[in-house]
């Protein structure tokens, strides 16, 4: 076993620190925070300067936590152009990787994943947008999108849909995966705004009024769209993870400062025993999110994917990070509330509910093991 | 628990509450509490709510005072944190400690709804952030940084003069800074105040230590503090008790997942103990000890509540037009509001412990 | 929050239970519940503690009996339990489902401390490793593997007849199995019981259901359960306090130290707010939802107080002999001793969200 | 990073699990911690297996983990004749290690480790047995010890030792190690009954009445005894933090097989969601505990060992062993009192309390962290 990080990796991780430290400026946290505005240029620049490749998925993880350490806000949205991408790397055409993925993967269209509906969210297959085979190569969509990321900024959108009448009893059968594009006629898209927090990223609600999708379209083959889904929850859970990650150690920062700071102007919190104990139980668990968080990444990153591992640090990495900011509030009492942890603490609380809440993915982890352990009492009875 | 009298009261400021703040509570929020709020509080007798008749108040005992931030609680933590402003931090100290011009002046304009007022008391706040005020030759200097309803018109405030502490009352004379980013109580202005003045009024309020003072006026709002984090509680959980009642997933309502509604059910069930603990306290004579620690025990509830209540509405949860996340928001800003933290909990160590503790 | 009466028993019942059962609780835990105490416990009135006079009992009402086993279980919370089952888990449902003929001779001979009796009640509870009995042609067959007080003379137990469950009061008759390693309550004896007998004495206790007569048993001993939780946590969080006094580290008495002292303090005022929740509710009529709630409540809070004192005792806190430990290990054999957790849950919140929820 | 253990390692693991499985009867779990007796027996066989083996720390690690999620009484005493024989390896001299080590690492001397006083826990400087020394190239040692593992069994005892008067303001200079032999004239030891927990395990008082130290007994320099311990402490604190992830994963083992067995008896159990979240909830701390103390082992085995680290996995495992228990006990209910987990749950206490309590962990993780970012910060100031 190997616990160390490689010196590339951390000079990288050094290199987007400072990026972070530099392009995430105080007017810019703000601003976007309080407009709820996307910031566009910030994005632009990180993929200027080549901090996002997807060929490097060590890379991308730490991008992911060292920019949400910083802002969860401006960092997530800076990456976030990406969304779904490995669907389309995985299960796409080639006139679908040439068309879209590629743009995608230079920071030159945006992309979205759009899976939940207002009715469906962690009941992925209670989805109800449904296409109808127009028989002449195209499908008719209709439907709507709820809660969906860059929804009013994507150019095109990984979107999930029911392709054939639902059977109950299989309700995860008869979806498929297929690209919308924000040009389609039928297609429209509202802003979500009010969101307590990432309020820097781009939300939307997708309507699909009787929107032609293309036979070309398709992702992969027709019907299996929920496995894809499934399949990309695997990835997409270690980014929100990392994110989560990010965020309890940004308030970790905080807690360290905070406390250095005092001791330097003489106040003994430092001294004080209960300060000792919350930033020993904080670091604790920050440290165990992000073991979590590197082995489910390291398990992928072999193409050897784990879901238990996946749902563990994505679980336990967004408990931590709200976790983490309720202590570091606690601590900053009235100085927290207007530095930049306010904010951390309205960004941390999303971890828990988005790409799977909480309660979903204690559900993956708890239905494997139940069944294994299952299978092996069997195999010796 | 509560006696005939209280229960109509508490029927009463009800159904108040929930036809006419309700509707508004969004707007409390993006905008803060307008003059028609200001209005109908006045007609009810809300603003001068623990004030003698004789000033314009509505005489309400601690019982009637907690109902009464109970129940605005529910819909706007704001408002209700306003009003405890007011009667709590401003009203209650000129009684206990101001002039008979005091009183008959700040106290008949905050019951009329003429004017607020407010009290800073980050002094007794372990914080770096801030200045202590200072007197020379009569006028005050120094810049505070954290004031809730810094617009108001009057301030209760300690300043350090030849080193020592005093609390004073002054007609405003601050010049309030830029808004601060606002965690939560977003319908009350929260700001940095400057001063360059010379004290207005009549100056001295209390012959004591200012900060000792500044403790007493905390110590004593600990059972509306309670009130408020009662009703936020009761309030955001009710709510995702009854969406988990309609919102299905997987085929059923959310309340039929054990676990879910077992942690709604548990948070009631402490609700319901923290509750009746409250009253007894409120109809009791004061303890100070009952009182700090049911503050301590109703905020953190009120935070669970309302971190639990996210969770089960999901996505809407986090939207601020459900008005669920207000009280994630809230609930730790009157968590931070509230006092301080470790000189209150050594408090209530030394009391227990009947010995002085909790010193590292 | 006790009237004058409770008050003057309280007092009467921590003397008793300070100077002739402390002294004693160790040899207790390790020799059982000898003649001598139950001598006591009879000249006390305690052993018939809800029963009426007639039949040789003290009458004690919802509160008193509370009084009883919280002061009783903060030095002995075998004794304590072994008091509510003779109270709580016999004399009770006798008292409301049994004959006349039943009360006569058993209330009787319990409250004399010429017999005990137990409630076989792991019917009602979750379990892989039990099995129903079965009566055919009047006999009763079977083993129950997890009978408390297995020694005692009276067994009411549930019995399957023709697909019928039906509750009997039987006079022993069954084979004691091998006692089982004790988590807790070691002054108890718990073991297997076999049985392979013709019903004795008057039978068929009540008419209902017997499971269901079992969880309605169950039921009614909330407030005594939560009464023996409430006495635990008092005392082994008392005892943490005057240790941490006394007891230095680094050249400085462990109440110093503040995560420690606000540990304890936090602890003891939930303390505080669940008695006084629990006499209220003892004192009222009776509210099975407040009443599970609590229960719950206090045994999450003797399991939690016993955890820190543990830790505050440090290796000390490890050994039979200090009389910190046993209470870790009571508190959680007291949960698992309370009732169907899953079903208690369930049972709330189908109160609280007036529904049928929690089936998932 | 790589998270996977060695095909070897885990080989082993097999072997010492299966070796546990085997040896650890129903009959000796049961009767040991009955009696309260050690079971040597046990101990020969394990020596003989040839499962112990100091030069390979990553096998030892696994050893106490497995063994401890069989059985923590048994297990333990299994292994911990070793206790402090690390100090003799970095410290002692030709002699000590011919006359002592190398026995103690056959298993045909049996050693102890000595710190802990009365009045002495946590706070290891604190500790009053005093040797004066004789100037005849002896040493007079008078004082007695608490809680010795060991106690009654030993052949040997590393032993803390006040060596000068002590200083008020440097209380941790003036202590020295030593090797106190039970024959020697003045020793006594008392066993201590009525532990909670790892009742199989022996545990004494030690008296010293006038003992006599000859000066080849001393440890290392004189003087340095309280560093030998820290440094030990870095050692043994990961074994500990083993020991809990044993414990831990054992419960879990006991939560799964209850499951698995109401499932195939028809109890819907194991379809509730109450079930499912509390097997989620104990997995993910156990995964996280034993990553945690395979990071700090990973530190320590290539020399390199982080006080933080450690401390973060020793507090952390023993929380998560507590924990998990109590969990098992809530679910298994009745049917969990009777059975070994009963056990479990009275051993896994006292990882939160020996070598460090978990108070004494955090101070130590807060410490180190405070200081090092008060430098950082001064750094840049």
């Amino acid at each position: 076993m190997d616990f160390s990080i490689s010196p590339e990796l951390e000079e990288f991780r050094n290199k987007v620190r400072s990026f972070a430290l530099r392009e995430f400026t105080e007017e810019l946290k703000h601003k976007h925070d309080e407009e709820e505005s996307y910031p566009e240029e910030i994005r632009k620049k990180v993929f200027k300067d080549g901090l996002v490749d997807v060929s490097k998925p060590w890379e991308m993880l730490i991008t992911m936590e060292e920019f949400c350490r910083v802002d969860p806000g401006l960092g997530l949205s800076s990456i976030v152009s990406l969304f779904g991408n490995e669907i389309l790397m995985f299960h796409g055409s080639d006139y679908q990787r040439e068309k879209y993925l590629e743009k995608v993967w230079k920071g030159d269209l945006i992309s979205g994943f759009a899976v939940t509906e207002p009715n469906a969210g962690s009941d992925v297959a209670g989805i109800s947008s449904y296409m109808k085979n127009n028989g002449d190569g195209t499908w008719l969509l209709n439907g709507g999108k709820m809660f969906i990321t860059n929804g009013t900024i994507a150019d095109i959108f990984l979107t999930l849909v029911r392709s054939s009448p639902v059977d109950v009893a299989k309700k995860h059968h008869g979806l498929s995966m297929v690209i919308v594009e924000k040009n389609m006629k039928g297609f429209s898209a509202n802003k979500i705004k009010g969101k307590m927090g990432v309020r820097a990223t781009n939300t939307g609600e997708l309507s699909f009024d009787n929107v032609v999708i293309p036979e070309s379209n398709i992702v992969g083959e027709i019907g299996k769209g929920f496995y894809y889904v499934m399949e990309f929850f695997n990835i997409s859970r270690i980014y929100v993870a990392a994110q989560a990650v990010g965020i309890a150690q940004g308030a970790l920062d905080y807690i360290l400062n905070y406390v250095a700071v005092n001791k330097k102007t003489g106040n003994d919190m430092a001294d004080k025993e209960l300060t000792s104990f919350l930033i020993a139980e904080v670091t604790t668990r920050v440290e165990a999110a992000r073991l979590l968080t590197y082995r489910a990444a390291s398990l992928l990153f072999k193409f050897t994917p784990d879901p238990v591992a996946t749902s563990i640090a994505k679980y336990y990495a967004a408990e931590t990070a709200t976790y983490a900011t309720e202590k570091a509030m606690e601590l900053l009492g009235i100085d927290g509330v207007t530095t930049d942890l306010e904010r951390l603490y309205r960004d941390a609380k999303i971890t828990e509910i988005w790409e799977g809440t909480s309660e979903i993915e204690k559900l993956t982890i708890a239905r494997m093991l139940i069944k294994n352990k299952i299978k092996e009492v069997e195999q010796h009875a | 628990m509560l006696n005939e009298e209280l229960r109509f009261l508490k029927q009463t400021i009800y159904d108040f509450s929930t036809k006419e703040i309700a509707p508004k509570a969004l707007n409390i929020e993006e905008n803060g509490i307008d003059s028609d709020i200001i209005f109908r509080m006045v007609e009810m007798g809300f603003m001068g709510a623990v004030a003698p008749t004789e000033y314009d108040g509505s005489a309400l005992d601690n019982a009637g005072y907690a109902v009464l931030l109970e129940e605005i609680a529910k819909n706007s933590p704001s408002l209700a944190f306003y009003l405890m402003i007011q009667n709590s931090f401003v009203i209650m100290p000129i009684l206990k400690y101001g002039s008979e011009e005091q009183k008959r002046i700040v106290i008949h304009e905050i019951a009329k709804g003429e004017a607020s007022g407010t009290l800073i008391y980050s002094d007794i706040l372990d914080t770096v952030d801030d200045q202590i005020l200072t007197i020379k030759d009569g006028k005050i200097s120094g810049t505070k940084n954290y004031v809730m309803n810094s617009s108001g018109k009057y301030f209760i405030l300690n300043t350090n003069e030849d080193g020592k502490n005093r609390l004073l009352l002054i007609k405003s004379g601050g010049s309030k800074g830029k808004e601060h980013a606002k965690l939560g109580f977003r319908g009350i202005s929260f700001s940095p105040v400057s001063f360059d003045t010379t004290a207005g009024l009549s100056d001295y309020i209390g012959t004591g230590d200012g900060k000792k003072l500044l403790s007493e006026i905390i110590d004593n709002s600990a059972i509306a503090m309670s009130a408020i984090a009662l009703g936020m509680s009761e309030s955001v959980i009710s709510k995702a008790i009854e969406y988990s009642k309609v919102r299905y997933a997987f085929g059923y309502p959310l309340a039929d997942f054990q676990p879910l509604a077992f942690a709604m059910s548990e948070t009631y069930g402490e609700l319901n103990i923290m509750r009746n603990e409250l009253y007894r306290i409120a109809t009791s004579p004061l303890d100070l000890q009952d009182a700090l620690t049911i503050k301590h025990n109703l905020i953190e509830l009120a935070k669970k509540s309302s971190k639990l209540a996210i969770q089960i509405h999901g996505g809407y949860g986090y939207l601020e037009d459900f008005g669920i996340e207000k009280f994630y928001r809230d609930s730790m800003f009157l968590s931070v509001l509230s006092g301080n933290r470790v000189a209150e909990l050594t408090a209530i160590s030394n009391m227990i412990f009947g010995a002085e503790v909790a010193k590292i």
